[in-house]
This record gives C-alpha cells, sequence and structure tokens, in this order.
C-alpha cells in the first residue's frame, strides 16, 4: 500500500474489555504524518473505545501503541496529551460551567511544550463564533457551538495527530461541513487526522485513507476512494448483515 | 394520519426544548395495536426524546400524549406501566445482582395486588400471585430464548442477553404497547434475525410496537408503517417502501 | 483459701473518665494493702476490673459478665450516673451486694434494690451544701442556676432549683445549656439583667464550667459562682482565659479533704503519705476519689470480716447496722431503712482555687 | 442582645468554613466527605497541642495546624474516595468517608482525651475586650478571608478551572491531558488545609475536643445545604443563618431544642429550595 | 442455591441451636448477651431492607430504637399497661416515628438523606432529655420487663428468639416476593424501577415505616433488657453500630447482617483490646469492607460457594421459542410455526 510520509501512529493487536465483556478484538490500523484517516463502523462496534483506549483513558487488555517512535501503550493521559495526540470526545463535551475562554484555557493545560501552540487569537479567527462569545458560558451555546468550541480546544493543545470522534453528532450539515473543512486544512499543513464518522460520504469525501470496523475488528481497510464504492461497506454500514 | 385517535398511543404535536435545542418541532405521531412503528433519523434528530416523552420521563413544552383519546399529561413515569406502556433503553437498564428469572419478574410489578404486609407475612393469596407472575415470567424468559441462563445473575450476561431480557421484562408487563430504544443495537446478523421474530410474534398478540432503530433494513422489513424525523422535525411518513425512497429521507439519513 | 471476688465496673476511659481513673488508684491501693496483709480472715481478695467506657450498654453486659460469668461477690460502681442507674437492677436482682458511687438519688431504695449500699454523697447533698453555703453563709438571694444538658445536668438543675425553692429561694435565672456550647455571654449576660448576686452551676462538664468563669471574668462582673464540684477540678485551671478567674469561685466539698488551718484530718494524711510514693510522688487529680475507692474495699473488708462470710444476707444485717464506720473519705451509716451511708454534715464549701495535693481550702464562713 | 449576634455570628463562621470544606472537596469528587468536620477538629485539637503542649511559637502551631487538616484531608482522597470513584459506586464513598471519620475521631479521643483542653491565645490581648476579643472576630475573619481566596482561586487562577472541569466530566477532562487524580487530590489537601485553619481560628472558641468533628460535620452540612451546594456565598450566609438562629434559638428557648431547631431550618429549606438558597438548580446534588 | 431439603435441614439445625442455646451454654452471662443480639438483629433485620435492599443509607435508627423503648418504659412502666399489650404499642410508635421521618426525608438523595436520619438520631436524644416529664429526663426510666415465664434471662431469650424468628421470616418473605425485586431496583436502578410502574417514594416510606416498626419492637425488648433507660443509652454510635453490621453482613443479604450483628456484639466482649477501641474497630471494619469485599461478608460466602460448585458455562446463544412466547404473549395461536423465519411487513397497510 502507498501511503504518504512517516508512520506517527501505530497500533498493533489493540485488545480492550469493559470487564468481561470483550469489545476490541485485536485491532491494528497506522496514521501517517499529515494523514487524514477515517475509521468507518457501525454503532457500537467499538470505535470509540479504540479511540479511547489509544488515548490512556480505559485500560488496553493487549496491544502496543506507538506514537512519533515512542512507545505510549501504558502512558497516562496527560503524557499522552503532551506527545502531541489529542482526542475531541464524541458528543460535543465541554466544561458548560465554564466560559468559552475558560474551556479553551483548560485546553492548553496539557498542550505541547516547545511545539507552535496555537494562540487564542487564531482560534478566534477561525471560530468567530466563539470570539463572539468568548465571555459567555459554554451552557449557554448551541450543540453544534459546543461541537465547535471542543474541537477549538483540542486544537489549542496544539496537537500532531487529531482524533475526532464522530463530529457531526446532532450538528447542522453545514457545521459538520467546517469542521470537516478545518480539518482536511489542518492535515494538509501537517498534522494528521484520524476521524470517526457516521456520515460515511463526508467524511470519504475528505479522507486519504479508511478503515472499517465490524463487531471490534477491522474488516476491511483502503483509499477512500476505494472504500467508497465496495460493497463491504454498504453491507457493513446499513446493518445488512442478517441473514436473509 | 389517522384522524380519531381512540386505541391508539399519540404523541399530538409534540415539541420539546432543551435550553436552546429544540429536540422536537411539532411532531405527531400515532401507534395503534397490532402494527410496529418504525421510528428513524440522523443521530439528535430527536428520536429517544420522542419516546421519552411518550413513556413519561419528559413533559412536553407544547402538545399533548394522548392514551385512547385521553391526556396523560398527568401521569407520571411510574403511572405509565400501569397504563400498558411498557420501554425498554438504549443502554439496557437490569438488576445485576438479580437473576435473569427475578429481573423479567420485575417487569410484573403493576400486576402485583397484594400489599406489603400480605407479602412479609406470605399470606396464600401473595404466594399465589407470585407464583402465577413466576410461571408467566419464565414463560417468557425460555419464549425469547434466555431458557439457558434463566438462574443466572444478570450482571453476566452477554450484551445481547442484555437487549432480550429488557424485552422480557418490558412483556412481564403484559403491556399494549411497547416501545423499542435500538433493540438491535449491538446485534449481530442472527441475533437481529430472533429480534425480528420476536416483535412478530409480539404484534400478533396485538401490542403496538414503535421501534427507534438505526439499522434500516431491519426497520424497512419488520415495519407496517415508518416515521423519519430530522433535527426535531418530521420529514416523512408512510409505508416503509414509500419512506424508504423519499428523496429528503435518503438525504438527511439513508444517503444515496 | 478461696479468694474473695470484688467485681470493679470503672469508666476508665471515654467521657468522664478522670474520676474513675482516681478511684480505681484507691480501689488497687486497698486491695493490695489488704491482700499484703493476709486477705480478709485468710482469703485473699480477687479484682475483677470491667472498663465500661462510660456506656450504659457496655456496663449493663459487664455486670452481666461479672454476675454470671465470673461470679463475683460484691461490686463496686458503676461510677457515672447513667450506667449506675442500669445496672444496680440488675445487681440487685443476682443477688449480689454492690456498693454504689453514683450520685443520683433513685440509686438506693432498701425494697427494690436491697443489696445496694450508696458510699458517695448523694447528688441532692451536694447541692444543699452548696445551696447552704449560697443562703446562708454569702447571704445571696437572688441566685441564677445553670445546668447543662446532658442526663445529670438536667436533673441536676432541677434539684437545685427546687431545694432553694424548698428554701423559699426562687431563682431569678434559670437556664440549661449544651455542656458543648462555644459562648456563654448570653446566659451570663442574662443573669446579670435578670439581677442575679451567685451564680450557681450544676454541671459536671469542666469546658462549660470554664466557660462560665472565663465569660463572668470577660464581663468584669464580680458575682461569687457556687456549685458543683467540678468548679475546682484541676484542669479547669488551663481551661481558664486569666489565673485569677478562679477568684471568688467556690464548691462543694469533703470535710475529710479540706484544709482547715492548713491541716488535713489525719485519716486523710495518711493516707496521702501512703500512697503518694505510688502515684509518683505528687497529686494532681482530686484526691477524694481516691479516698472514696479506697472506701469502697474498706467497705466490704468490714462487712466480710463482721459477718464472717460473703453470704449476701450476712452482709446485708451488717451493714445495715453499721453506724460510724471510720472511712477515709467519710464515715459511714446505714439502716434498715436508709441505704446511703454518707453522712450530711460531711459536705463542706471549699474555695476552688485552692488545690494541694487533690485537696482544698475550706470555705471562708 | 448584641452579644448574641456577635456570638451566633462566630460559631456561624465556624459552621460556614466547614461548608466551604464541604464545597472544596465536592468541587472537584462531587462527594460529600463525613470527615469534613473533623479536618477543623484536627486543626484545633493539633494547635493546641504544638502551642500549649510542645511550646512552639503560634505561627508554627499554625502551620502544623493547617498540615494536620491537609494530611487528613490527603487520607480522605486517598483512601476513602480515589478507589471508590474508580468503582463508580455512588453509595460507597459515603461509608468509607464515615468510616474514617469515626476512626479518626476514636484516635483523636484516645490519645489527646475527651476532655476538651484549652487553646492557647493567638493573638496577644487582654480578655477585658468582650464582645471585641479574638475568639469572636478570629474565625469571621478567617473565613472572610478563605471565601475571597477561594472564589480568586476558582476565578481567577487555572486550577480553579481544572477543580471545575474535573468534577463537570472527570473524563473529558483525563481526554484534555488534565491528571484528574492529582487535582481532586490537590482539592482535598486544600479543603484539609482550609479545614484546619479553621479550626485553628475558631479554637478559643470552641476549646481543643475530640468530639467537636462530628457535630461540625453536621452543621457545617447544614449550613452548606441552606446555602446551595457548590456556592461559597451561599456557604458564608447559610453558616451565618445558622449561628444566629441557634444563638437566638437558645437565648429564647433554652439550650434543649438547638439540633431539632437547626434541622426545623434545613428540612424548611430543602422543602421550599431543594437547591439551597444560592445553589445552582442544574447541579444535581449527589 | 442448594437442595431445597438441605437447606430446610439446616435452618431447622440452627433454628435448634439458637433454642437451646440456654440449655447448653452455662452461664447467664452468655445468654443475655444472646438476647442483646437477638434484640439488636430484630432492628437490624427491618433496617436490612431500607439500608440492603432499598439502598437508603438511614444511620440514624438508634432514634427509632429509642422511640421503642421509651414507649415501652412509658407504657408497661409508668402507665401500667400489659407489657405484652405495650409491645405492639411500641412497634406502633416506632412506625410512626418512621413514617414522621421518612416522609420529608425519603425524597432527598444519598448523602442529605444519611445526614438527616443522622439529625434525628440528635433530635430524639434531645427531646427525651428535654420532655422530661414523660422521660425522666437525664434521670431516664426504670423498665418493667415482662411477665412469667419471661421475666428470667432464659425466659426473655426465650421471647427475643421468638420474635426474632418471626421477624426473620417476615424480612425473608419480603426479600423473596416482588417486593423484594421492587426494593432492589429502587437501589440498583431508578430507571429500570420507575420503567416497570415501581412508585419510588411509596416502596421506599413502606420499608422504610416497617423498619421503624422493627425497631420499635426492639427497642421495648432492648430497654426491657436494660431495665433501665437514660438518655446516654441511645448514643449516635448504636446508630452507626446497626449500620455496619448490615454493610458487613452484606446489602441484599438476608442472613449476612445476622452474622455481622452476632460478631459485632460479640467481639468487643469477647477481645477486650477491641472494645478499648471501641468506634475504631467499627469503622475499621467498616472501611476494610468497603475497600476490600463492598460486597459484605454474606456475598463472599455466596461467592465462594459457587466457586466450589462452578456453574458449567453456559452458552450465550439466544435462541427463542416463539411457540411458548406466543403462548405467554396469549397471542390468538395462528399456525404455531416455530422454525418459520421472521416474518415480514405485511403487504397492506390499515
Ligand atoms: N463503559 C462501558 N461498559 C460496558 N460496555 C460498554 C461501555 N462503553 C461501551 N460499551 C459497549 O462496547 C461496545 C462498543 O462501544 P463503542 O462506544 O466503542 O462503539 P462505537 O463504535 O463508538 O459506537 P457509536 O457509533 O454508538 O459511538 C458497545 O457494544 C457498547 O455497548
Ligand atoms: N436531557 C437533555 N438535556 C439537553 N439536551 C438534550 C437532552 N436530551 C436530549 N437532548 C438533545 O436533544 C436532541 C435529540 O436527542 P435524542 O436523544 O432524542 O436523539 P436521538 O434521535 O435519539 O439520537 P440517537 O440516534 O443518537 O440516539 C439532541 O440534540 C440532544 O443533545
Ligand atoms: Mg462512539
Ligand atoms: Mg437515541
Amino acid at each position: 500500500m502507498s501511503r504518504a510520509g512517516a508512520v506517527l501512529l501505530e497500533v498493533e493487536d489493540l485488545h480492550v474489555a469493559y470487564g468481561k465483556a470483550h469489545v476490541v478484538h485485536g485491532v491494528s490500523l497506522a496514521v501517517h504524518e499529515g494523514e487524514f484517516v477515517v475509521v468507518l463502523g457501525r454503532n457500537g462496534a467499538g470505535k470509540s473505545t479504540i479511540l479511547h483506549a489509544l488515548s490512556g483513558l480505559i485500560p488496553k487488555q493487549r496491544g502496543r501503541v506507538r506514537f512519533a517512535g515512542v512507545d505510549i501503550t501504558r502512558a497516562s493521559p496527560g503524557d499522552i496529551v503532551r506527545a502531541g495526540l489529542v482526542q475531541v470526545l464524541e458528543g460535543h463535551r465541554v466544561f458548560t460551567t465554564l466560559s468559552v475562554e475558560d474551556n479553551l484555557r483548560v485546553g492548553t493545560y496539557a498542550g505541547r511544550e516547545g511545539a507552535s501552540r496555537e494562540t487564542l487569537e487564531r482560534i478566534y479567527a477561525d471560530f468567530p463564533e466563539l470570539a463572539e462569545r468568548r465571555h459567555q458560558q459554554a451552557s449557554r451555546l448551541s450543540g453544534g457551538q459546543q461541537q465547535i468550541l471542543a474541537v477549538a480546544q483540542g486544537l489549542i493543545a496544539g496537537p500532531r495527530l487529531l482524533i475526532l470522534d464522530e463530529p457531526s453528532g446532532g450538528l447542522a450539515p453545514i457545521v459538520v461541513d467546517r469542521i470537516l473543512d478545518v480539518a482536511a486544512r489542518l492535515a494538509r499543513a501537517g498534522t494528521a487526522i484520524l476521524l470517526v464518522e457516521q456520515l460515511v460520504e463526508k467524511a470519504l469525501r475528505h479522507a486519504g485513507h479508511g478503515y472499517l470496523l465490524d463487531a471490534g475488528a477491522i474488516a476491511g481497510e483502503g483509499s477512500a476512494d476505494a472504500l467508497q464504492d465496495s460493497a463491504l461497506l454498504r453491507r457493513i454500514y446499513l446493518g445488512g448483515t442478517e441473514a436473509a | 394520519m389517522s384522524a380519531h385517535a381512540t386505541d391508539a398511543l399519540c404523541a399530538r404535536a409534540i415539541t420539546k426544548r432543551f435550553g436552546g435545542v429544540t429536540a422536537l418541532d411539532c411532531v405527531t405521531l400515532d401507534l395503534r395495536p397490532g402494527e410496529i412503528h418504525g421510528l428513524i433519523g440522523p443521530n439528535g434528530s430527536g428520536k429517544t426524546t420522542l419516546l421519552n416523552l411518550l413513556s413519561g420521563y419528559y413533559r412536553p413544552d407544547g402538545g399533548d400524549v394522548q392514551l385512547d383519546g385521553t391526556s396523560l399529561a398527568r401521569r407520571s413515569v411510574q403511572n405509565r406501566p400501569r397504563l400498558g406502556i411498557a420501554r425498554t433503553f438504549q443502554k439496557p437498564r437490569l438488576l445485576p445482582t438479580l437473576s435473569v428469572l427475578d429481573n423479567a419478574m420485575l417487569g410484573a410489578w403493576r400486576e402485583v395486588r397484594s400489599g406489603f404486609l400480605a407479602a412479609a407475612l406470605a399470606w396464600p393469596a401473595a404466594r399465589r400471585e407470585e407464583r402465577a407472575i413466576r410461571a408467566h415470567a419464565a414463560d417468557l424468559v425460555h419464549g425469547i430464548g434466555l431458557g439457558h441462563a434463566i438462574g443466572r445473575r444478570a450482571s453476566l450476561l452477554e450484551h445481547a442477553e442484555q437487549r432480550f431480557l429488557e424485552i422480557a421484562r418490558a412483556l412481564a408487563l403484559r403491556p399494549r404497547f411497547l416501545l423499542l430504544d435500538e433493540p438491535a443495537g449491538g446485534l449481530t446478523g442472527a441475533e437481529i434475525g430472533h429480534l425480528a421474530a420476536i416483535l412478530g410474534a409480539i404484534r400478533e398478540s396485538g401490542v403496538g410496537i414503535l421501534l427507534v432503530e438505526h439499522h434500516t433494513d431491519f426497520v424497512f422489513r419488520v415495519c407496517d408503517r415508518v416515521t423519519a424525523l430530522d433535527r426535531g422535525r418530521l420529514i416523512k411518513h408512510g409505508r416503509p417502501d414509500e419512506v424508504r425512497r423519499d428523496a429528503e429521507v435518503v438525504r438527511v439519513y439513508l444517503g444515496a | 483459701a478461696e479468694p474473695i471476688r470484688i467485681g470493679w465496673l470503672s469508666s476508665l476511659t471515654g467521657p468522664l473518665s478522670s474520676a474513675a481513673i482516681a478511684e480505681n488508684q484507691g480501689v488497687q491501693f486497698a486491695i493490695k494493702e489488704i491482700n499484703a496483709a493476709g486477705g480478709i480472715d485468710g482469703r485473699p481478695l480477687e479484682l475483677l476490673t470491667r472498663d465500661t467506657a462510660g456506656e450504659p450498654t457496655k456496663a449493663v453486659n459487664l455486670a452481666q459478665q461479672l454476675l454470671f460469668s465470673d461470679k463475683v461477690q460484691f461490686v463496686i460502681g458503676p461510677v457515672n450516673s447513667g450506667e449506675s442507674l442500669a445496672t444496680v437492677p440488675i445487681v440487685a436482682r443476682a443477688g449480689i451486694p454492690n456498693i454504689v458511687i453514683g450520685t443520683i438519688d433513685e440509686l438506693t431504695d432498701p425494697k427494690k434494690y436491697p443489696l445496694a449500699f450508696r458510699a458517695i454523697n448523694t447528688n441532692r447533698q451536694w447541692i444543699e451544701g452548696g445551696n447552704a453555703y449560697a443562703l446562708d453563709v454569702l447571704k445571696r438571694r437572688k441566685v441564677a442556676v445553670i445546668g447543662d444538658t446532658s442526663g445529670y445536668g438536667t436533673s441536676s438543675a432541677k434539684t437545685a432549683a427546687a431545694l432553694l425553692e424548698q428554701a423559699g429561694v426562687k431563682p431569678v435565672y434559670s437556664v440549661l445549656v449544651d455542656p458543648n456550647k462555644t459562648d456563654l455571654t448570653d446566659e451570663m449576660t442574662k443573669a446579670r439583667a435578670a439581677g442575679a448576686d451567685v451564680v450557681m452551676p450544676w454541671t459536671a462538664a469542666t469546658g462549660l464550667m470554664a466557660r462560665i468563669l472565663n465569660t463572668r471574668g470577660d464581663m468584669g462582673w464580680d458575682v461569687p459562682v457556687v456549685g458543683h464540684p467540678a468548679i475546682m477540678a484541676l484542669p479547669i485551671k488551663a481551661l481558664l482565659n486569666k489565673p485569677d478567674y478562679w477568684q471568688n469561685a467556690f464548691a462543694a466539698g469533703y470535710q475529710s479533704t479540706t484544709y482547715v488551718d492548713g491541716e488535713l484530718p489525719p485519716r486523710t494524711q495518711a493516707l496521702i503519705d501512703k500512697i503518694k510514693p505510688a502515684l509518683g510522688g505528687s497529686i494532681d487529680f482530686t484526691f477524694w476519689w481516691v479516698a472514696l475507692g479506697y472506701d469502697t474495699v474498706k467497705i466490704i473488708e468490714h462487712a466480710v470480716r463482721q459477718a464472717g462470710s460473703t453470704d449476701p444476707q450476712k452482709i446485708k444485717a451488717v451493714l445495715e447496722s453499721t453506724r460510724d464506720l471510720r472511712g477515709v473519705y467519710a464515715s459511714y451509716s446505714w439502716s434498715p431503712q436508709d441505704h446511703n451511708g454518707f453522712p450530711d454534715k460531711n459536705i463542706v464549701a471549699d474555695i476552688a482555687a485552692s488545690f494541694r495535693d487533690g485537696c482544698y481550702e475550706a470555705a471562708p464562713r | 442582645m448584641l452579644a448574641v449576634i456577635v456570638s451566633g455570628l462566630a460559631i456561624g463562621a465556624v459552621y460556614a468554613a466547614t461548608a466551604l470544606a464541604y464545597n472544596v472537596m465536592y468541587s472537584t469528587s462531587r462527594v460529600l466527605s463525613v470527615t469534613t468536620g473533623h479536618l477543623c477538629m484536627l486543626g484545633g485539637v493539633v494547635g493546641a497541642w504544638l502551642i500549649a503542649g510542645l511550646g512552639l511559637p503560634t505561627a508554627l502551631g499554625l502551620a502544623g495546624a493547617v498540615l494536620a487538616g491537609a494530611a487528613a484531608g490527603a487520607v480522605t482522597e486517598i483512601v476513602g474516595v480515589r478507589r471508590v470513584l474508580a468503582r463508580s459506586d455512588e453509595h460507597l464513598w459515603l461509608l468509607s468517608t464515615l468510616a474514617l471519620a469515626t476512626m479518626l475521631q476514636q484516635a483523636v479521643g484516645l490519645w489527646w482525651g475527651t476532655e476538651p483542653r484549652p487553646f492557647p491565645r493567638v493573638i496577644p490581648q487582654d480578655f477585658s475586650a468582650g464582645l471585641l476579643d479574638q475568639k469572636y472576630w478570629l474565625p469571621v475573619v478567617a473565613v472572610l478571608a478563605m471565601t475571597a481566596g477561594l472564589e480568586a482561586f476558582t476565578r481567577l487562577t487555572l486550577w480553579g478551572k481544572l477543580f471545575q472541569a474535573t468534577s463537570e466530566d472527570a473524563f473529558a477532562a483525563r481526554a484534555r491531558g488534565i491528571p484528574t487524580d492529582r487535582v481532586r487530590l490537590t482539592s482535598y489537601l486544600l479543603a484539609g488545609g482550609l479545614g484546619g485553619l479553621a479550626g485553628f481560628a475558631a479554637g478559643q472558641l470552641t476549646f481543643a475536643y475530640f468530639a467537636l468533628g462530628l457535630s461540625l460535620t453536621l452543621n457545617g452540612f447544614i449550613a452548606l445545604a441552606v446555602g446551595g451546594l457548590g456556592s461559597n456565598l451561599g456557604a458564608l450566609i447559610g453558616g451565618a443563618g445558622l449561628g444566629l438562629l441557634s444563638a437566638f434559638a437558645t437565648y429564647w428557648f433554652g439550650g434543649e431544642y438547638q439540633q431539632t431547631i437547626a434541622v426545623g431550618l434545613l428540612m424548611l429549606v430543602l422543602l421550599l429550595r431543594p437547591e439551597g438558597l444560592l445553589g445552582n438548580k442544574r447541579v444535581r446534588p449527589v | 442455591m442448594s437442595h431445597p431439603s438441605l437447606r430446610i435441614g439446616l435452618t431447622l439445625l440452627a433454628v435448634l441451636a439458637l433454642a437451646s442455646l440456654p440449655a447448653w451454654s452455662g452461664d447467664l452471662y452468655q445468654v443475655h448477651l444472646a438476647s442483646l443480639i437477638g434484640a439488636y438483629w430484630i432492628l437490624v433485620a427491618g433496617l436490612n431492607l431500607v439500608v440492603g435492599f432499598a439502598g437508603q443509607l438511614s444511620i440514624g435508627h438508634v432514634g427509632l430504637l429509642a422511640v421503642g423503648a421509651y414507649g415501652f418504659a412509658i407504657l408497661a412502666g409508668t402507665v401500667g399497661l400489659d407489657p405484652f399489650l405495650a409491645l405492639p404499642l411500641c412497634g406502633a410508635l416506632g412506625g410512626l416515628g418512621g413514617l414522621l421521618l421518612g416522609l420529608p426525608s425519603l425524597r432527598l438523595p444519598g448523602f442529605y438523606f444519611a445526614m438527616v436520619t443522622m439529625a434525628f438520631a440528635l433530635i430524639v436524644g434531645e427531646l427525651s432529655l428535654a420532655w422530661g416529664g414523660l422521660t425522666g429526663g437525664g434521670t431516664g426510666l426504670s423498665v418493667p420487663g415482662f411477665p412469667a415465664p419471661f421475666d428470667t434471662p432464659r425466659g426473655q431469650y426465650g421471647l427475643i428468639l421468638a420474635l426474632g424468628a418471626v421477624v426473620t421470616a417476615m424480612t425473608w418473605s419480603v426479600a423473596r416476593s416482588m417486593w423484594g425485586r421492587a426494593l432492589v431496583a429502587v437501589r440498583d436502578s431508578e430507571v429500570a424501577a420507575a420503567s416497570v410502574g415501581v412508585n419510588l417514594f411509596r416502596a421506599k416510606l413502606t420499608v422504610f415505616v416497617f423498619s421503624g416498626v422493627t425497631a420499635g419492637v426492639a427497642g421495648a425488648l432492648f430497654a426491657a433488657l436494660q431495665t433501665y433507660i437514660t438518655p446516654d443509652t441511645f448514643v449516635f454510635d448504636i446508630g452507626l453500630f446497626f449500620f455496619v453490621c448490615i454493610i458487613i453482613g452484606g446489602r441484599g443479604s438476608i442472613l449476612g447482617p445476622l452474622i455481622g450483628t452476632a460478631m459485632l456484639t460479640a467481639l468487643p466482649e469477647m477481645v477486650a483490646p477491641l472494645a478499648r477501641l471501641g468506634n475504631f474497630f467499627y469503622g475499621l471494619a467498616l472501611l476494610v469492607v468497603v475497600l476490600l469485599v463492598p460486597d459484605g461478608i454474606g456475598r463472599l460466602v455466596a461467592t465462594l460457594a459457587s466457586r466450589l460448585r462452578p456453574e458449567p458455562h453456559g452458552s450465550h446463544e439466544v435462541r427463542p421459542d416463539l411457540v411458548r412466547l406466543r403462548c405467554a404473549l396469549g397471542a390468538s395461536p395462528r399456525e404455531p410455526d416455530a422454525t418459520a423465519p421472521a416474518p415480514l411487513a405485511r403487504e397492506a397497510l390499515p
């Protein structure tokens, strides 16, 4: 397979379980420098679980994760963020009791040392709606605005790899487009993107490479264009797996 | 949309807001006995919210929920099961320390006539009632396919088993209407097949089922009617094949 | 020979443990002394000490244990009134002689508890002693009574008020305060506003007592304080804002532990001299508890010697006919009608701030 | 009458300080710890022990009291809260902190004795100052300073924001790289230190007394619930209100119904305004 | 669960052993201790339904114990009623106390509820002091015993054993009935409980009142055992003790708390150093249980037992039995075709 750039994130044989429920069974995937990768899979396939495990938020049963040449399998979430692997959780989880600006300041807490940290002003320039509301409590933002804030919180930490988990959740399509555009621009500027999305088409339009996940295992991978027309995608995604 | 609303569970022009978000915007839907009514729509389109309104977890900001033509506005969450409205949850809510059979039996709470004292003194009537409930629940557990696990603690169940147990518990209530929130979520193909068969059997017995689901093939296969929501608005209502072909539904939900 | 088993219900830990610890010194010392002298009629004394921690429930359990498991022949204690109220009936029912050292009036009753004999004074005797000093010596008529909300405090305050009224003096101010209440300014202000010319606190809580004295001092109110012996307990000294806040305060005390012209009664002095080395050469707690503890054992010794056995009925007969048994703490007389052995005349008033070797100076008359 | 108000405000300040300590711990963990009152109790006992017992200077006594409180706070977090929260059983933290509080109180009782012991003068002042005596205004000054400091901390510093973020959504906070365990531990250290400081400042009012903890845990909680969980200003108002109410209740009815009246206030407020006077409606208690 | 006849045999054996305790135990102190455990147990058994089943953390049941005890002392002593008439009245009094406490407090969330129950215990103490005319104030009240043959330690024990057996049987029945399931639902998932129509508040209140009744009866028996009660008898620590008994015994277990009660009452009596530690011991026991065996010893025993006899690791495959399901649903029996695949959508719509 021909993918440009050096390998930035490398996941090998990842297993994750919640108590006795084994949810992720031996997933291996890779993200290269400056690449835009999408992971597709239906509800409950284990996408978020994989992402949480990558960020050190939940323990891994087995497997190895290397990021920028360093083994981060057992690193703390703080160290992982400091290394430049930053995740935006699904479901616009911002801190609603804090103001917009404070949310962004909290985002800088584990920002990457020495890296060219995105400045507040740069963020505000990209997202004028946040600039307008910088002193408002985040609980007053609409769901879409909260999702933008969550992405901005991720950006301000200065990521080398930005993970976006279903950024479209509950958002108007036009907002989704803007978020995906920002992500694509970041990717062009050298920040790798790992996107999990239900809006298959939009995701594949922006992405360069994709993985298909089914029942906690990789069911297929390939370039975005190849995936676009694959029967596998249709089968997995529209839940047409039942025997009938 | 049927004009007469007797013998049905209806949402009439329901509006629900959370802060600034309008989760439901003047949505009308009626659920009739003996039919499976599918409810589809993108994430956050208000499906669960509608289900929560029907089962009384939320109060509408506008519009009304009616059963057999009478308003349920004054009926609390705890009251609706007694009227025969049962539901399951997107995330199974079982009692982890109790056995599968006990979990199913809990569903029959609305049939318990004997009071606390009768239970404490093990009155014959209370014991008879208990036996009847146990027998019925056991039938349901076996019938729904959990006979192999009937004595197991619910915390030891697999995800799919939990989903089926939730349905068994809802059925123990002898509901008139059954509201299912993503019952096929996380099930394998074969299990979805079983689920379809079970829903069919339930429909035959005259129960009206509201099915919130993302597995579109499944929805279009088992449903009698389908309603599609998008961002809180009703965008299409009709027979499965009509909805499936609707341009708007394809655009916002099914995709090309 | 078969030992004589004495059960000693003591609250060595928990709140109000200081009296019990002192009493324990006296009890232990007496036991040692008697055993060193060959026991009673050749029978050694065996002491079974049980720590009730001041809890009635525990005291009941331990009393049962002493009576039925350990099969003791005598029970001394318990120390606190609440515990005694619970255990005295149980010991009585078991038919074992009980030397009572609680002050609550209800603890003795020749009919209900035929084998319970009190060595200590009653609460009433204390209060009468205090009242007598306030009314007759200090010539005060406007009394403020302060009690605490504990069981002991409420009942004492009630008795005090009742006794005052019997003497024709109705208290001008009467209040119950939480023993842990941090501030007494308003109570004391009210007492002053009501025109009180003597403050009479009936509480065993040293913290509360210290606050009363502190508030009086801070207010600059020079009113005499007369009341419960806790006023002169040594820990008070440390709790006072200024040492001289302890002046003009008097408490009910004992003839036996009161210096008259710098002299203690000879028996007390003799016991102090004997026991002081065992206590490390100094006495920094109220000595009468030691004397009382010592006497309880001596009372048992007296009864057994006179009766010639430990048979409860014989012991009862001996004690009921005892007149003026001379102990260190007091001289005791019991009769079939009255099981309170402590005579009224043994109560005197002491100066609070006069602690020396566990004893006090007599109050000016 | 003035005396009632002054003494009511003084003891109310101690309740308010306890409520603040509750708030600080709650602010990162959504846990209401039963040990809260015991943190203050420790401040008083350790302060008295260091100054009166060991003869150390007042400043060292203060430092010791604050450190002792902070240490007890840390123990609460590490032993009683961390493991329990990780297991995410809602009820268990109540049990574990109750267990710790019981052990702490009993241990102090065994070591220090069960009688109240004196607390030394903090500032040289004659005892004739009456209502201007330091025992009244020290707790008030301390709690005002604590409130101002806490408000500044939460509003102005990044760590204050981290506290809020951790409590609102610990999982999301961890995803932002915030070490939530460390943040929580810090808040418990801070709460313990504040409790120790309050106990020290109130020492002359309460004396150094082992059983003070439980009473403060209850009364501090009442102040907190009345003022509104999570609000520092509410804690101040709740504490002052409770202190004044108790003082006046004692003034009018005597000390016999103190607890009954305090709980009556609590029930009344909870019936009328379940979230407390200044509480945030959205904050679901517990 | 073990074979039913085995279980009945074991139960019989235990009952026999307990009933004959006065005969084989040499001294009356042990009989007294057993009676005390029995009186505590009557309260704990009822409280167990509140704490262990419904999950409401009441740490102030000592207040209800005091209500029953004072009720008995007043009714049977001051008023002079027959003790056997006073006993049920005390139960009613305790129930009333439970109702008064539960009505405002059972709607409150966990910590709030715990604090209010604690305050309730303090209030009862305060009132027992303040209402001196009724309760004897700080002096307390002497408590009459039961008439013969229940006036000896052995007789008392018999009476308490009988009542304890009745209460145990009652809680046992409740736990195994629909009410038990509803209570567990209230504890483990209020959402699930409400979804099947359990009225949360009513269920909590009912069981709380029941616990008040058992606490009242326990209070009467306890008072008779103590022979004399004062406000000092009912220290807050006892409420804590009851609570710890249940947690150590295991929430949701009926007999675990009995073991907990017996252990925690007897241990400090047997091991003197523990008695010195007093509450420290209870605190430590609670902490150890919460951190190491949060399910309590009751559950620990069950877990060990199940480990000895491991369940055959059954399949997890869901296989619906549509015939039986239709039957259970009471559907009109169409053509019971178990092998048929899923029925598809009906062609025509109504
Ligand atoms: N905390 C948890 N405990 C137990 N099981 C969980 C937990 N979180 C998720 N699961 C289960 O793990 C499986 C994978 O969940 P996950 O959230 O990773 O899926 P996903 O692919 O992200 O789905 P979605 O599209 O809904 O976000 C699901 O079956 C889910 O029920
Ligand atoms: N309790 C609540 N408070 C605030 N907003 C809410 C609440 N519940 C739902 N919402 C919002 O209402 C909208 C509709 O949510 P709902 O859960 O009904 O969606 P859904 O159609 O069930 O989506 P999904 O397919 O993801 O389950 C969303 O924007 C959601 O964020
Ligand atoms: Mg996900
Ligand atoms: Mg939903």
